[in-house]
């Protein structure tokens, strides 16, 4: 097995006094579509922060691709090939999606292309999620399905190596998920490797390959969607005792 | 060679003064704590009371601290009234607070302006018996001027203290913006509460006004001095305290009376800002950043 | 360029001297406007204090005008190095500004400015080598090769320096490092995640929006000939530098340039019928408006305007 | 963006219902939309009082909390720079609950004694379990008939969510109330409640009693999609 493309080795990391991560383990090899379930408040969304740079871990080493990033910019992550999308979507409300894509076309994924070359490879991408349409509508006139999808085309523009997708799929509809499954399968046949949280169990038990469980900010369980549905550390967590 | 006479002196007006500060900034702490909303203005509200205050006592010999408690009813209805259309223009339409702040800091110019307009840029003073005297306490002298501006400002302040712990309606302010939605699930409208709590925050600063044309000459550039204090104090004194922003205005006023003493008076108005300016630049990044 | 040509001309052959001066006030605003809308405008970091880097500009060229008088020896070469020198001087509190960036935004962010322009005011005020507060004279240059006066040929410069200033502006808007500033803008979060270095680019919008205040400040001088840090420092040029670009739009460039030239005029005029109360009170009543009924400024009524000429 | 689909759900005095299903599925927006803090696109929701029906579609969450329901939010939302005690009184703020503060306190205190014990401690400083019991002390403190409960169990340790739980129901018994409860703890949550239903998607696709939810294979399928 060659070396994994992220690993996350004993990460803690603290809010005043409370314990949001107390020594997580995470890998990821590259091309695998990893799950990463937890109830809420078991620091999923913090262990992407970690990731993505906009958290510092106060214990733990972070790497990807062989190097240690944890103390490297969100920015340089991001150039890296580490992209992410986020729970509460997170557009730049003054541009329209096309120009949303341009930010990290231009920033992140090294062609220092001119803008009309930009505008082009953004609209191949809206074209890829299926919301060309939307390209010129500024993002506060979207519904929160294509909110998402924006989201997820502008991760894409940055041209990710790892893609973090943090619950992209709460609140749609099962054909809306069956949609951007679709999608997100296409995109890790390209080569693209996805860490997907997610509480839509469907989802997440359908597409990752692996699967990692949190609880309380540490692992409790790993290993294949089966596995997993058939852990009992796993169903006390969720289904309660 | 430090004399003690003179440190003694300067602490004291320093905490005279401070009790004064705390009348000042006690709408901001109201306000700007509680509410989250930046009143840059609000200092030109005190000096709109001074003016109120000097034109009442000079026409009609009223006693200014009888004025400032007649007035505050007033600026209670137009600090309703400033907040109405602050929330109808900008809350409500879930606009950033930057574009609040700027409106008032544009209302703090139509006000400057608009006394400029009506009374002029000389310097005014009011009039009362027991201005000119003071209290003579061995080596510390303490004239009413002060006195009587620290006593209202302590007063108040305590007053204030009381009813926000006390009432329902003063938890109701001391709550709204930590979670105005969890406040209307206790059963209390929020937009109300805050209107309430604008009104209060303004209702001071007729009392304010009274007691700032007693303690000095008033002319309309004024207020802009007042904003770093009134700052200063709010975010020293823990926002939203009312009991800090008095132990807060003490501290500057202290600041303030050793400065001018030691060096100077024309170094003594930057102090507020400077420790406005120190606090914020040095203060852990996300305390109270929104 | 062929502006630039324009104005030449004029000063050639047009010789009353008010429409200078107020044409000087104009330019000026210009090119405070442009400075103040590329860290307030761009990157929405909204700074009060801009008094603060003009008059560290202003009282920089100051002193450099009495301290070596270069003026007599080489008249052409005397206002580039003023410049300079003032934006150098004004970029490095940029640099400070820059700092408090990176700790604070929004509303706190903009007090502070509030406060750097008054703690300025004060230590100017303390320091009996910059004037005190009794002030500084300085003596305009009474000739210059070419023009009948110095003022037509300040006149000259701020022209060059406005267009300068707009073109500056304009550059920003339109390259990759203006469309970084409005992910900044935005959400700084994403534009991290999107590879945007937020940090580099706030000091940029920061240093480069004081240095061009500081140009314009060290200007001043000579247009005042008599310098005095309250009304040179003060919350005066912070509340113009900030309504010109608001009422104007501060989405582009034309936003202050249009709020600069209307409002500038208006203040102008106000000046000469009333009072300098009323151009200010002009100024408020136009802030809180715009603020108000429409924050896109003049630009965004005109493309709101032109919008439902299409449909 | 739709969250709910044609929803219908109905409680009558006394009940304990159970909302289930996992994050994202609608049983939050459910019970927002009940409180008046989501407006419905369709639909209505009716209140019946003393025999006087009202339609609570369009009234502030304000207005309803004075008709006598409460709502514990999801995630506490306490007010974390005041007091234990400041957050109960400001729970008794309604009119007709002001007349039974002093009844309601002591009732709270009695139920948690661990808030007896930190009434002068801030909310935000307490732990996860301390801050639910004071969300949950802080909607009884208004006197309500109806108690609305938001996925009360997020963040806590099973042993904490079943005491709560216990509580709950004591609460509900003393008290004469009519709860409606958003729970992913399934197994928890089944324990007090009478009947439930399970929505997936913003649709309901189960509906039953007690016994007939507890089915495990029937959990599985609704919850996890197998």
């Amino acid at each position: 097995m060659s070396q994994p493309l992220l690993e996350v080795q004993q990460v803690f990391k603290n809010f005043g006094g409370f314990a949001a991560l107390s020594g997580v383990n995470i890998y990821v090899n590259p091309g695998e579509r990893l799950g990463l379930i937890g109830p809420n408040g078991s620091g999923k969304t913090t262990m992407i922060n970690c990731i993505s740079g906009l958290l510092t871990p106060e214990k733990g080493k972070i790497i990807f691709e062989g190097n240690d990033i944890t103390q490297m910019t969100p920015h340089h992550r991001a150039r890296a090939g580490i992209m992410r999308t986020f729970q509460i979507p997170k557009p730049f409300n003054s541009m329209t999606v096309v120009e949303n894509l341009c930010i990290p076309l231009e920033y992140a994924a090294e062609h220092k292309t001119s803008l009309s070359v930009a505008e082009e490879e953004a609209r191949k991408i809206l074209t890829l999620i299926g919301i060309e349409a939307l390209g010129d509508l500024k993002p506060t006139g979207l519904t929160q399905v294509d909110m998402r999808k924006m989201e997820l085309a502008r991760s894409l523009a940055g041209r990710p190596k790892l893609l973090i997708l943090d619950e992209v799929m709460a609140g749609l509809s099962g054909s809306e998920v069956d949609e951007i499954l679709e999608i997100l399968f296409k995109l890790n046949e390209q080569g693209i490797t996805i860490i997907m949280i997610e509480h839509v169990m469907r989802a997440v038990l359908g597409f990752s390959k692996r699967i990692s469980v949190l609880n309380t900010g540490l692992n409790i369980a790993e290993g294949t969607p089966d596995e997993i549905l058939n852990n009992p550390e796993v169903e006390k967590v969720y289904l309660g005792e | 060679m430090v004399s003690i006479d003179l440190l003694l002196n300067a602490v004291v007006a320093g905490i005279l003064i401070g009790g004064f500060y705390a009348a000042v900034s006690l709408g901001i702490s109201v306000v700007f704590g509680l509410l989250d909303i930046a009143n840059i203005a609000h200092p030109l509200f005190v000096i709109t009371g001074s003016y109120f205050t000097f034109y009442l006592n000079s026409n009609f010999g009223l006693d200014p601290i009888l004025v400032g408690l007649i007035l505050m009813p007033l600026f209670f209805v137009i600090g309703n009234i400033v907040y109405q259309s602050y929330y109808h223009f900008f809350e409500k339409q879930g606009a950033e607070p930057l574009r609040g702040l700027v409106f008032f800091f544009g209302v703090l110019f139509l006000i400057e302006v608009s006394i400029i307009i009506t009374f002029g840029v000389d310097y005014q003073l009011v009039e009362a018996a027991y201005l000119g005297e003071s209290l003579n306490l061995g080596i510390v002298n303490v004239s009413y001027r002060l006195f009587i501006p620290f006593l209202v400002g302590v007063l108040l302040t305590t007053g204030l203290h009381f009813f926000f712990a006390k009432t329902f309606y003063g938890r109701a302010i001391m709550g709204v913006s930590q979670d105005s939605l969890a406040l209307s699930l206790m059963g209390a409208d929020p937009v109300r509460i805050k209107s309430v709590a604008f009104g209060i925050g303004i209702a001071t600063a007729s009392m304010a006004g009274a007691l700032l044309v007693m303690i000095l000459p008033i002319e309309p550039a004024l207020g802009r001095e007042y904003i770093g204090r009134v700052f200063a104090v709010a975010v020293l004194g823990g926002l939203g305290s009312v009991k800090g922003a008095l132990f807060a205005a003490i501290i500057l006023g202290i600041a303030e009376s050793l400065t001018a003493t030691y060096f100077g008076a024309a170094w003594s108005s930057g102090v507020s800002f400077g420790f406005l300016l120190l606090v914020l630049a040095v203060r852990p990044a996300g305390l109270f950043g929104r | 360029m062929l502006l630039f040509l324009g104005a030449f001309l004029i000063t050639q052959n047009f010789h009353n001297q008010y429409y200078y001066l107020a044409a000087f006030t104009v330019l000026q605003y210009i090119i405070l406007s442009q400075g103040w809308n590329i860290l307030g405008g761009y990157t929405g970091y909204v700074n009060f204090g801009t008094g603060a880097f003009f008059g560290v500009g202003a009282y920089t060229s100051a002193m450099i005008v009495k301290t070596f008088k270069i003026g007599k020896s080489a008249p052409f070469l005397e206002l580039p190095i003023l410049f300079i020198a003032g934006g150098l001087v004004a970029a490095l509190l940029g640099l400070g500004l820059g700092y408090l960036t990176m700790r604070i935004k929004g509303i706190y962010f903009s007090i502070s400015t509030l406060a750097l322009a008054f703690v300025t005011v004060t230590i100017i005020l303390n320091i009996d080598a910059l004037g005190g507060a009794t002030g500084l004279y300085i003596i305009r240059p009474r000739k210059i090769p070419f023009f009948t006066n110095y003022m037509e040929f300040l006149f000259l410069v701020m022209v060059a320096l406005s267009i300068f200033a707009v073109a500056f502006a304009r550059y920003i808007e339109n390259s990759w490092i203006g469309r970084g500033l409005s992910a900044v803008r935005d959400d700084e979060d994403a534009a991290e995640c999107t590879g945007v270095p937020v940090l580099k680019l706030k000091v940029f919008a920061t240093m480069a929006s004081s240095t061009l205040m500081g140009v314009a400040g060290a200007a001043y001088p000579y247009f005042v000939t008599f310098l005095e840090p309250i009304s040179t420092v003060s919350l005066d040029v912070g509340v113009n530098s900030l309504a010109m670009p608001l009422i104007g739009g501060t989405s582009t460039w034309a936003g202050p340039l249009v709020g600069a030239v209307l409002l500038g005029i208006i203040q102008q005029i106000a000046l000469v019928t009333l009072s300098p109360e009323y151009s200010l009170l002009v100024i408020g009543i136009l802030l809180v408006s715009f603020v108000i009924l429409a924050p896109e400024g003049i630009v965004g009524l005109f493309r709101k305007f032109r919008a439902s000429l299409k449909k | 963006m739709k969250v709910l689909h044609d929803v219908s759900i109905e409680m009558t005095e006394g009940e304990t219902v159970i909302l289930l299903g996992t994050n994202g599925n609608g049983k939050s927006t459910l019970i927002k939309t009940i409180m008046g803090i989501v407006p419905p696109n369709q639909g209505e929701i009716i209140f019946e009082s003393e025999g006087v029906q009202i339609n609570l579609v369009g009234k502030k969450p304000q207005e309803i909390v004075n008709m006598g329901i409460t709502m514990v939010p999801e995630g506490r939302r306490l007010f974390p720079q005041l007091t234990v005690e400041e957050n109960l009184y400001l729970g008794a703020f309604r009119r007709e609950a002001r007349q039974n503060l002093e009844r309601n306190l002591s009732y709270c205190f009695e139920v948690f004694p661990r808030l007896g014990e930190r009434r002068t401690q801030l909310a935000g400083s307490m732990s996860g379990g301390e801050q639910q019991m004071l969300a949950l002390a802080r909607a009884i403190m208004s006197s309500p008939k109806i108690l609305l409960i938001d996925e009360p169990s997020v963040g806590l340790a099973p042993i904490l969510v079943s005491q709560l739980m216990t509580s709950i129901k004591e609460m509900k018994e003393n008290l004469n109330l009519t709860v409606l409860m958003t729970e992913q703890n399934f197994s928890q949550a089944t324990k007090i409640a009478d009947r439930g239903y399970i929505i997936v998607h913003g649709k309901i696709e189960f509906r039953g009693s007690n016994v007939e939810l507890s089915g495990n294979e029937l959990v599985k399928q609704y919850y996890l999609g197998t």
